[in-house]
């Protein structure tokens, strides 16, 4: 109740402070933040953004950037008009040289696009659109891999890891793709399918589209799929529609060898587990490390700050980190390793510091490496990604093998009732 | 393999669960959609909050059950009679004063109420999904080479012993005859010496607290979130058009015709059209049966 | 009255307007003056036939959305300048404005504004679902290529481009204030049975204003596409932009000129000064600000349906009594 | 001029105008009376084009108009006014009459002056700027003449423009109406105000539930004692005799 | 029992009657009449409450009805068959008679009075089932009487009973009044068919522009020749 009323008292206040701030303070760094805090992507965002807050704070425990205190000028960015005019607020108004965000696809394009023509650095940290980095832009950059890293990750690990354990040959396997139809999972999804394809010659059953926020039914499509009788389901589900989907299965008794999944939405949320405790087991998503994930495996630096991360996310939240905050905030410690290094967010400078970077797989946060292309996007193979699986009400790191612990479970998926 | 291959003993059976998924569903849609039909039909007012009232249903079904354990369906309860006060409320500082306003005023009125819960519960619960588990939605039911989820299947059964009640309520009590009186003719009906305004403050709580026993219901089958009402409403419109105006058991049928044409579609032609089918077949209904398929002819101008 | 002073308010916005960008240079500043103008020249679209013809649509989104595809795609796709997408978007924002026109002459009231919303669904459902021409869910990045044929402007030229477009509109209104068909779509609004009655094809001008009314919509989808630089079905064919270009216009003034362009300037400024207000206040508080839009949304429809201009003209005429009776006193 | 040939229209089960036929010669005024529910209003959407017969035609200057839209109909030269007046209320009693005009004269300038001088032939004059909801109901029923006469009809049909005026009233709207039909306009009125239809018109047709029950001149029509009857009721007639 | 004093009222701006003053008397049958337009309607619209009046009074039992809302003088006693029926057309011929039975004080006697209209019109309980919209305009009249009963009018305002129906239903209906009034109820009743009002009537009151012309016992205005200008206009 009390602390209610402060924000409240804090509200009131806010409401009489005129939205301009003076220039950065001496003695601070101010970085602008562009994330969906309102709409249908706000549950995401406010991850994005807990990781952001997370990292800074452990920015500013280690010396923050460039010898100054980072600080953020907030905004909400509910659609691509308003990433856009935010955008151009934080540069003007909050005199930003740097905007840190977006979450998603429909919203990065339209805000590093008004970052770029003002020569503001926009430093992306999720948004996975295939398309972002090849704009010709010269001050935008990606830390996080894109839709084609997922998808390549995601057939990697069944043609890899899968087909064996099935006794079964990457081009006998048969596969059907279901996926929400957000940028994302359709991102996700066509890379996916490309590279199943003409890589491997896997067998592709169906393709089925849908919009998430209408969802009401999943029985039509299981049963559709049912008839199919696929080895792998690929579904990139989003929210709800991954809990209908993987319960109605149920209902239907619907056998396949595995699902396979990407990102932090739908499967790869903390809620799916929630929704259907040990129900979930066997579910693979693809994320960043979770339990299980061997520590040891990384570089001595990786494994230090790897550590501190998740303590700091533990501290915070009381729970191991989820993958929003585990693209936003490594993707922040990144921006800070530049700066560092560049001393300056001047643009060419910036980009001379970014383009001399080069660290290994395991030397930071996530066991990632950096290595950017001449387009500003970091290198697929140095951000790397783990498959984790459901195991009893918790997500854990199953594969690269090597990272982890565990051991991917329930391989081909038994009957429904023997996942225990 | 051809899902409209020759009929096998399991093609057999994924017809009859298409017809157990359809009746299932149209359940649900008959929830949601029965206190619209109901508010649209007496008072002829739009109401684009519909969906916001629902999602406040689904929360309140969150917060009992994760803070105090309860079963939605003891929710239910205390549910209905707490949603016809806040739909009382919600008429004597919203509705009342647009009651008598044209259309847009109406329109215009409830979608602002639309955007204000939905940033109210933003505000205050976050954007997270929630999940609300009850043992019984892991149940699943089998009959024959058919599965019946638990939680659905009475939330079907509440849907049609609902549904049952209203259309008993309209038609053989007095004050469900006052209502339909009130709708068909204002005038008229003061003339009997009925207070219209009490009809609509009544009408609108009703609608509001079966709406808001509809969120309890649907709470565990879908995630509950601040914007989880909007897949609903424009649904439910479909369904009340369908249905007829203020015909309950019209919405019914037209919950389960939504329900097949989802359905039905969805395995035939794939699930990316779904919307495609309704809407189009609302579109056409609109044209030429604006009374609805059932409805009687003119129905729909009436107090207009 | 001279033309100067009838058309006061416009010469006042519009002037300023052109004024600013020689002053102001700060983008964020002049991108929500584009804004303005660009959201306002919507709201005059539809106002021409939500306002003039009376035929209140929520679904006009669909035009946009519709403009906006045909910009990104002539260019994305094609390789063409977004005028030539722009010049299609029109074509086919006819067509769709002919079923909309057509539904107008069947519906009324509460039907046709849910029919219209249902047309813009269909729309969302069909672009999401044609990836292999309009990449679907993933949507458009428009790339910015500088130059007009381009249309890639700076902040400054959008601002002119946006006026002027603001300015056509308006004309458009005035026009349609002062012309035969004009004339003849008030009666059409005022009573369609009395303008029946006196030789007037009033289902046939129905059609023409949602028509018209399509097209201009459809050629502001294309310019804010190639404005804003990304395209997605998920936000052209919505509900809620939809309803902000209805809002405008109601909150302005139904039926005025100047109105959309009003309701423009009071909903933008109000939704940006909220939410770079609460923003960046913190994590929790971030829908504030659309708690008090709503709450503005519903007070004023209720208390203010007349909008601005209504509430000014009420003022200017009480003012013209109080003139009035103090020569008379005098 | 206009003729109509047994026009029969029904409502459900209801038959509001039963077989009526019909004369009107150029430059008449005839007058059409009958207690309400008689179909007289009826008749006259029939005729104007709001309502389709089911049986019988309507001939207009020569030409079959039945089932012809009403804006059709206007511009072949009937034109219509409404029981219930229909003024476009937001808008200026000049901009009303103009839109009127407006289907004559494409011009809006033109089609101003024609408005300014057919608000001037009114006595609106003086309310020219006046919004038409503002006015009150006598001037609202001239403003319904007044606008009807701006697209220059031929025939001009005119429905209850004088009921609800007080004595005054009425007479300037029997003198317009007179002065109208001296300029040449064959004119059909309904109304009720019998005294004002003995005063105006030239030939009487009465309808009583939906069918034409006398016709004649208005000395003829007040004899007739089929309309006494209509009216008055039958022993009404017998309790004078 | 109704005492009209000085009541103008009026329609938007039109000014429908100018200073009325009539009474109505417990137990009697009076009868409006006068043409098109002349105000009956209004005059009975203003007891009934649908129109508020700007000048003069209403006074029910010696109350004045300004503060009473329409809804709530049906309570009292009063009660308006309007003109075109108005009948809940999408309602049974059982539900709109019901629907009649509304205050406290009717649906006490509910069954009873239920049995009295079906006594009075017994072609309604064959009706009974059948939606009002689709009975024929005598049917519609009976039921639309019948509903008005059900509410045990103390005064029953008829306006036009019988607009539009055959005459051999007019009788019917004025007969059906006779036994109405004989049965205790006060009539009010407008209406255009001169010569039957008058012959059921105690009294009348003739309307002429809004304004009562004249007065007086029933049987002498029959064949009054200011009747006959009033409505012909000579």
């Amino acid at each position: 109740m009390r602390h209610r009323a402060v924000a409240f008292t804090a509200l009131a206040c806010a409401l009489f402070v005129s939205g301009t701030h003076a220039q950065t303070l001496s003695g601070e760094y101010k970085l602008g933040v562009l994330e969906p805090l309102t709409g249908p992507l706000a549950f995401e965002g406010k991850r994005h953004l807990e990781g952001l807050e997370i990292v800074r704070d452990m920015i500013n425990e280690r010396g923050g950037v460039m010898g100054k205190k980072l600080t953020f000028a907030l905004a909400d960015a509910t659609d691509p008009t308003v990433a856009a005019s935010e955008a151009n607020r934080l540069i003007t108004r909050e005199g930003v040289k740097i905007i840190v965000g977006t979450f998603s696809s429909r919203l990065c394009g339209a805000a590093s696009e008004v970052a770029a023509r003002h020569n503001v650095i926009y430093w992306e940290t999720s948004c996975v659109d295939p398309r972002f980095n090849k704009r010709g832009l010269k001050t935008v950059y990606r830390t996080e891999i894109d839709a084609t890293g997922f998808g390549w990750y995601n057939v990697e690990f069944i043609a890899k890891h899968l087909a064996p354990r099935f006794n079964l040959r990457p081009n006998q396997l048969k596969i059907a793709f279901l996926s929400e139809d957000s940028s994302y999972g359709q991102g996700v999804t066509e890379s996916a399918r490309q590279r199943a394809k003409q890589e491997f010659g896997m067998q592709e059953l169906a393709t089925d589209y849908y919009n998430f926020t209408t969802i009401n039914d999943m029985t039509p499509i299981v049963l559709k799929l049912k008839q199919l009788n696929p080895d792998i389901v690929h579904h990139i589900g989003f929210g709800n529609d991954a809990v209908l989907f993987w319960r109605q299965s149920k209902e239907q008794n619907f056998l396949f060898k595995a699902l396979v999944h990407a990102g932090a939405t739908g499967y790869g949320g903390a809620d799916f587990g929630k929704a259907l405790g040990n129900d979930a087991n066997g579910v693979f998503a693809l994320l960043e490390p979770g339990p299980g994930f061997r520590l040891e495996a990384l570089r001595p630096e990786g494994q230090k700050i790897e550590r501190d991360f998740r303590e700091a996310v533990q501290k915070r939240t009381g729970s191991y980190p989820l993958g929003g905050h585990q693209l936003a905030g490594p993707g922040l410690w990144l921006l800070k390793i530049v700066l560092d290094r560049a001393g300056t967010d001047e643009p060419d400078k910036f980009n001379a510091a970014v383009m001399s970077l080069d660290l290994p797989v395991g030397s930071t946060m996530n066991g990632w490496g950096v290595k950017f292309s001449e387009t500003g996007q970091n290198a697929n193979e140095r951000v790397q990604h783990y498959m984790l699986q459901w195991q009893n009400g918790q997500l854990v790191t199953v594969w690269p093998e090597e990272f982890t612990t565990h051991r991917a479970k329930w391989i081909p998926l038994g009957p429904w009732d023997q996942r225990k | 393999m051809d899902p409209a291959r020759p009929l096998g003993p399991a093609q057999i059976d994924a017809v009859a669960q298409l017809g157990v998924s359809t009746i299932l569903l149209g359940g649900i849609y008959a929830l949601i959609a029965v206190g619209l039909t109901l508010i649209f039909g007496i008072m002829r007012v739009v109401n684009f909050a519909h969906g916001e009232f629902l999602m406040l249903g689904m929360y309140l079904a969150f917060w009992s059950f994760t803070l105090w354990r309860v079963d939605p369906y003891f929710v239910l309860v205390v549910a209905i009679p707490l949603f016809f006060v806040v739909g009382l409320v919600t008429y004597v500082l919203v509705m009342k004063g647009v009651i008598t306003a044209s259309h847009n005023v109406q329109i215009f009125t409830t979608f602002g109420l639309s955007i204000l819960l939905q940033n109210v519960a933003l505000v205050a619960w976050s954007g997270d999904f929630r999940f609300v588990r009850p043992w019984h939605l892991s149940v699943a039911l089998r009959i024959g080479g058919t599965t019946f989820n638990l939680s659905q299947v009475v939330a079907f059964v509440i849907a049609v012993v609902l549904t049952v009640a209203l259309v008993a309520f309209m038609k053989w009590t007095h004050t469900g005859r006052v209502m339909r009186a009130t709708a068909q003719d204002r005038d008229a009906a003061t003339l009997m010496g009925i207070d219209t305004d009490r009809v609509y403050r009544l009408t609108f709580a009703i609608g509001i607290a079966a709406v808001g026993a509809a969120g309890v219901l649907v709470a565990p089958l879908y995630s509950v979130y601040p914007t989880a009402g909007l897949q609903f409403v424009l649904l439910s419109y479909v369904v009340v058009v369908l249905g007829g105006l203020g015909d309950m058991a019209g919405a019914l049928i037209g919950s389960l015709i939504v329900a097949a044409v989802e359905v039905a579609g969805s395995y035939v032609f794939g699930i990316a059209w779904k919307e495609i089918f309704y809407f189009l077949l609302f579109i056409l209904v609109l044209v030429f049966r604006p009374a609805g398929l059932f409805g009687q002819r003119g129905s729909e101008t009436l107090g207009a | 009255m001279t033309a100067l002073t009838r058309h006061a308010g416009a010469v006042v916005l519009f002037g300023g307007a052109a004024v600013v960008p020689l002053v102001i240079r700060d983008a964020f500043f002049l991108d929500s003056l584009v804004l303005i103008l660009l959201w306002g020249a919507l709201s005059a679209a539809w106002n021409v036939a939500g306002g003039y013809a009376g035929q209140v649509s929520i679904g006009h989104a669909s035009f946009f959305g519709i403009g906006a595809y045909a910009g990104a795609l002539m260019v994305t796709r094609f390789g063409k300048s977004p005028w030539l997408g722009m010049l299609l978007g029109v074509v086919i924002s006819i067509g769709a404005g002919l079923i909309i026109g057509f539904l107008s002459n069947r519906l009324k009231g509460p039907y046709f504004a849910l029919s219209t919303i249902a047309l813009s669904q269909v729309l969302l459902i069909a672009v999401s679902r044609w990836r292999g021409f309009t990449a679907g869910g993933e949507g458009i990045p428009v790339p910015f290529r500088p130059g007009f044929a381009t249309l890639g402007l700076g902040h400054v030229a959008w601002v002119y481009m946006a006026l002027a477009v603001a300015i056509l509109y308006y004309g458009v209104e005035v026009y349609l204030e002062h012309s035969r068909i004009g004339y003849q779509l008030a009666g059409v609004r005022e009573d369609e049975d009395a303008a029946e009655a006196l030789g007037i094809a009033t289902r046939a001008l129905k059609v023409i204003a949602v028509t018209v009314s399509a097209a201009l919509t459809s050629v502001c989808g294309t310019l804010w596409a190639q404005y804003v630089g990304f395209v997605d079905p998920a936000y052209v064919f919505s509900v809620d932009l939809s309803v902000r270009f209805a809002l405008n216009t109601i909150i302005g003034g139904i039926g005025t000129a100047l109105g959309p362009y009003l309701g423009s300037i009071l909903i933008t400024v109000l939704e940006t000064y909220l939410r770079a207000t609460f923003a960046g206040m913190k994590t929790g508080f971030t829908g504030i600000y659309l708690v008090i839009y709503g709450a503005a949304l519903i007070l004023v429809v209720r208390w203010a349906p007349e909008g601005l201009t209504g509430i000014a003209a009420r003022l200017r005429a009480r003012a013209a009594a109080g003139a009035r009776g103090a020569r008379a006193h005098a | 001029m206009l003729t109509l040939e047994g026009v029969t229209k029904r409502f459900g089960g209801l038959t509001a105008v039963r077989a009526v036929s019909l004369d009107v010669r150029e430059h008449e005024l005839v007058g059409i009376i009958g207690p309400n529910g008689a179909g007289k209003t009826t008749l006259f959407n029939v005729v104007a084009g709001y309502y389709r017969p089911e049986e019988g035609r309507v001939f207009f200057a020569g030409s079959d108009v039945t089932g012809r839209a009403p804006h059709d109909i206007c511009r072949l030269g009937l034109t219509r006014t409404f029981q219930i007046v229909k003024p476009f209320g937001n808008l200026s009693v000049v901009d009303n009459v103009m839109i009127g005009a407006l289907t004559r004269t494409p011009g809006v300038r033109a089609a101003r002056s024609d408005a300014e001088r057919v608000v001037d032939a009114c006595g609106l004059a003086p309310y020219a700027t006046a919004r038409a909801r503002a006015l009150p109901i006598a001037l609202r029923k001239r403003l319904e003449v007044a606008r009807a006469l701006a697209t220059r009809p031929r025939v001009l049909l005119l429905d209850e423009v004088m009921a609800g005026l007080n004595p005054t009233e009425l007479g300037g709207m029997v003198d317009l109406i007179r002065r109208l039909h001296a300029e040449g306009l064959t004119v059909v009125v309904i109304e009720h105000i019998m005294a004002a239809m003995m005063r105006l018109a030239q030939r009487i047709v009465v309808l009583h539930h939906g069918e034409k029950i006398a016709e004649g001149t208005p000395a003829q029509i007040v004899a007739d004692r089929r309309v006494v009857d209509a009216y008055l009721g039958e022993e009404f007639v017998l309790a004078q005799a | 029992m109704l005492r009209l004093e000085g009541v103008d009222a009026f329609y938007g701006d039109l000014q429908a009657l100018f200073g009325v003053s009539f009474e109505v008397r417990d137990k009697e049958i009076v009868a409006l009449v006068g043409a098109n337009a002349a105000g009956k309607t209004t005059s009975i619209r203003v007891v009934s409450g649908l129109v508020a009046p700007r000048g003069g009074h209403v006074l029910f039992d010696g109350a004045d009805l300004a503060s009473v809302p329409a809804h709530r003088r049906v309570e009292l006693g009063i009660v308006q068959v309007p003109e075109g029926r108005r009948l809940f057309p999408f309602m049974t011929v059982r539900e709109n008679l019901l629907l009649g039975a509304h205050t406290e004080r009717a649906r006490a006697e509910k069954e009873r009075t239920l049995q009295y209209v079906l006594a009075l019109f017994p072609v309604l309980g064959e009706r009974a089932g059948q939606l009002a919209g689709s009975l024929s305009g005598g049917e519609q009249q009976m039921c639309a009487i019948g509903r008005a009963l059900m509410a045990r009018p103390r005064l029953l305002m008829l306006d036009e009973p019988t607009l539009g129906l055959a005459p051999v239903l007019v009788g019917r209906i004025f007969e059906t009044v006779r036994t109405i009034n004989a049965d205790g109820v006060t009539i009010l009743l407008v209406e255009q068919n001169v010569r039957q009002a008058l012959t059921l009537a105690h009294r009348a009151c003739v309307l002429e522009s809004g304004r009562l012309v004249l007065s007086g016992p029933a049987r002498e205005l029959l064949g009054d020749e200011r009747l006959k200008r009033a409505y012909l206009g000579l």
